[in-house]
């Protein structure tokens, strides 16, 4: 199994862009029920500010790689997701470490540790109806046992899982936490983009060989 | 949309442009982001710095309070949106001479996490760094659960307080707690009549009808306590001073001060027939009214509205709040 | 009517008791009519007493300037109504320190007659009156019909100045060929984005489309010199600033004061975008910049809209506008 | 033939005020056209501080009496029209003179100091579309000669016709000066309430006998 390179990490900063520049509207739609209708714009500037940082680095370590991405979502982001995206690309650097390249089954960790320092900058629990309640149960499925494609997509999956799951929470973090009952019905906005963030990087964290 | 604008995108930085055009003498624009105002004339080496930032819209908060006494620093987002965790590092930078500095700001999740991951950035300069919330907002959250209240006009009171602290040469830590006294002895319930436009939403907020008013609306356009038909005057500022003084009780030979604040369009003429109930309360309950503030102090643009803020003074608080202060919107002393 | 008060015939009664109460240091009610404001000190005996009356509805204006360096004393009329002769004498007498009261107000009929007659019936106590008329709006009559032009912000500056020569005990002839300086120098110009409501009308003044506004419009909502689709900031500004130069052309060397002034719901967020093109089209031509004042001076309740005042200054000009003034919403010095 | 004595003045006084009770909202309307729709509340507030002037004087002359007139109707106005008829009753008053009673033949020169004194007030020219060009003609009748009965109507239809006449003309003082030819086709309010002072105040110059 060949290993993911910092090549690797740079196609999936450029699919991730690419997501996110689709899913826009949408997720700013989604936001617009129970937030201030930005996320979706967030996160694409965010995304592209760190992609651009990543590839601004071609001799870089995946960690040197992770930092600057974290450095230019911040930069690039006013609302709350840039904090917590910029803290989670700071905990996935410093799990790939100064190395140009890693074993691909040691993959899964940048999801638990993505989930790590979001939980750590927004403080969230599970169940409060937040980006973390998809990356939660990702982070989980990151730590089961098995072959590869199938821990992926394991993880995949339950971020997907936990994204639909928030539309029957109540929201008690972020804005939606004004609106106590009134939130029920909608999903997150920031879970359903976690979703798609954890969708595409266990589609290039898999062998391509 | 009734605003008198360039293009949405360039209402901040045009507006801050302007802003500091107008009165160099108080402000200047500080490093290249464009969003981090600082002193014109940067505060003693040794004085001990104080920050705030939040989103635009909101004039004098956050920006204009940057003065002597008052703040050292702000950064300042898009209109209702955090500025970035980068531009309040530099914020932070611009603020410290040497002896650490106060982050002082409202409770909004936003601009919590920003500048929370705005003093992990500066710890590499070797910056120490406190944090002081304001949570005035009674109508944002029930008094158990006071940590998740909002910020808003109770901020004044605060920045108020801790500058004069600073400005006196205390240290980060008295600063820190005097400025946590204001935030614990302040509470505030603002009403709205209508709402505003963010220029680039381009559209008002929320829909209120012409005969309607919302009470304990947030500044925002967050959900208050109820919607109905407009009342009166002394209506709504006794139902006002009902909420607060519910949660934070006056008595005899209290010390208050009170700040009678418009959102935007609602004139002056208006705080003053509110301001009769407000201080007929106050002194009913046997209280003194000390410095009382009837104006524009935070606003949502042209949003019509108001809010009540209470401060509950000790004699420590009300030095302060009696100290020095200026900037191009306020001037103490 | 989105407006708070209680009863509209108690509108300006009720503004005027919070006013005094919320800053006694300031303002007190003079006589029994319960519409004339005086200083809460009276001035120095032998100072010239400065006057000003016209109706409510405008604050700072007219009011909110009583203050050391600015007004003695003032009449107050219901809202855009003008106070009675008996008021405005008796504004008189309370302004009057033995050394005769110059009248200085805004030219609309109604308060030039009253102030005229005022003047008959203080004739018997004795006190001497000059007055000055403020005509500063260039919109309302052409350059040959200055003497027909109505009184807007510009008597913002007159106050300011008459104030100031009062304060530096010049005597009466003195103090009012220096009014009648500063009002020559003076000209302005406004443009409405929305009207207000006259609390005893109950409906907004004028109507006006969402995305229109009228240039040249005066406070009151008289008729303008076009109506048309809202423009962007800058032209607005532009053309503001070319009706203002065309009427009173400024060029190299020449240093002037502006006043950039909302009308009341425009938030200060948008004079700072238009502040940056006043500023760089008299820099442009030339001038210097003094004082520039920037925010709500003169008012029109919760009227969307902006006016920009230009002062002409000299030496003399200068040195008045830069003395010390303090009211409750303003201070230099 | 009777005099006109401090009593008919009351009586006069009583019937302005029923007049302008009457005629409140049509004059508030006509100058909600050209004006701001004021003008019927100070003409009744003010006739009726006149008119409560007046009856509180019972032992004084007709001069004094006019005094009080012109004091209560300007203590009681904010409006134009303050200042403009209490120099007018001022004027009157001094025509009168400090006597109680005054032969009904020189009744009619109180019309014309009344002109008088709104023409100083007002700094008013005929033709310039205010109250005083119904006055103005009233004032030149008053003049002409001829037994009093038919001087009398002569003033009362001059200054009708001189208050219909301001349709035809442009304002050039007061509020509607600033409508330049807008004005045009709509009747002045301090004219039309000029021809009804002026009716009535013929009505009361009569000899009752
Ligand atoms: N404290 C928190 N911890 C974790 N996630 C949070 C927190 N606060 C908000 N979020 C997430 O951020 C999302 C909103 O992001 P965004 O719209 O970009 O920011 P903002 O609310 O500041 O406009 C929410 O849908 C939620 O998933
Ligand atoms: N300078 C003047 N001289 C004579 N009459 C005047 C003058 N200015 C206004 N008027 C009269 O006053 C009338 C309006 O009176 P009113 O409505 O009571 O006052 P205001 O215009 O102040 O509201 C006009 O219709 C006109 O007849
Ligand atoms: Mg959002
Ligand atoms: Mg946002
Ligand atoms: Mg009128
Ligand atoms: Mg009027």
């Amino acid at each position: 199994m060949s290993d993911f390179t910092t090549r690797d990490l740079d196609a999936l900063f450029e699919a991730l862009v690419t997501k996110m520049a689709e899913e826009r509207d949408h997720l700013c739609r989604l936001d617009g029920v129970i937030g201030d209708a930005d996320h979706g714009i967030a996160m694409l500037q965010g995304m592209t500010a760190a992609r651009d940082a990543v590839v601004a680095l071609p001799e870089g370590t995946l960690q040197d790689k992770l930092n600057a991405a974290a450095k230019g979502f911040l930069n690039a982001v006013g609302a709350s997701s840039g904090p917590l995206y910029a803290t989670a690309f700071l905990r996935a650097g410093k799990a790939a470490g100064p190395r140009a390249a890693m074993p691909r089954e040691e993959t899964p960790a940048l999801v638990a540790a993505m989930a790590e320092g979001i939980a750590h900058r927004g403080k969230a629990q599970v169940g409060q109806k937040t980006m973390f309640d998809a990356w939660a149960p990702a982070a989980e499925a990151a730590g089961s046992d098995g072959p590869l494609p199938e821990r992926l997509s394991r993880i995949a999956r339950a971020a997907e899982a936990g994204a639909q799951g928030t539309a029957d929470l109540v929201a008690q973090l972020g804005r939606a936490a004004r609106l106590g009952d009134r939130s029920l019905g909608h999903p997150d906005p920031g879970a359903v983009s976690a979703a798609m963030i954890v969708a595409t990087m266990a589609r290039h964290f898999e062998d391509p060989a | 949309m009734k605003k008198i604008l360039n293009t949405p995108a360039d209402y901040v930085d045009e507006m801050l442009d302007g802003l500091v055009a107008a009165y160099p003498e108080f402000y200047r624009l500080h490093g290249d982001s464009h969003r981090v105002v600082a002193r014109a004339q940067a505060g003693r080496a040794g004085k001990v710095g104080i920050v705030s930032g939040g989103g635009s819209g909101h004039l004098p908060i956050f920006t204009g309070y940057v003065g002597t006494g008052l703040l050292d620093a702000c950064a300042i987002g898009d209109v209702f949106a955090s500025p970035s965790s980068e531009q309040m590092a530099d914020a932070i930078r611009a603020a410290d001479q040497g002896a650490g500095v106060l982050r002082l700001y409202g409770n909004y999740g936003g601009d919590v996490m920003n500048f929370d991951m705005a003093g992990d950035l500066v710890e590499f300069d070797d910056i120490r760094c406190t944090t002081v919330l304001l949570a005035d907002d009674v109508a944002s959250a029930a008094p158990e659960e006071r940590e998740k209240r909002r910020g808003v006009a109770g901020m004044v009171y605060a920045f108020k307080i801790a500058g004069a602290a600073a400005e006196a040469g205390q240290d980060l830590d008295a600063v820190t707690r005097v400025a946590q006294k204001a935030a614990d002895a302040v509470r505030s319930v603002g009403a709205a009549l209508s709402s505003c436009t963010v220029p680039q939403a381009g559209r008002p907020t929320f829909d209120i009808a012409e005969d309607e008013m919302e009470m304990g609306m947030g500044i925002h356009g967050e959900p208050g306590v109820w919607r109905n038909k407009l009342r009166p005057a002394d209506a709504i500022a006794g139902e006002m001073m009902d909420r607060l003084l519910a949660d934070m009780p006056v008595g005899q030979g209290d010390r208050v001060s009170v700040l009678v604040n418009s959102l935007g369009a609602t004139p002056p003429e208006e705080l003053y027939i509110l301001y009769r109930v407000v201080k007929a309360r106050l002194e009913g309950a046997g209280a003194s009214i000390v410095m009382p503030l009837v104006g524009r102090y935070a606003t949502s643009m042209e949003m019509a509205g108001v809010s009540f803020t209470l401060l509950k003074l000790d004699e420590e608080l009300e030095g302060l709040l009696r100290a020095p202060c200026d900037c191009a919107f306020w001037r103490v002393g």
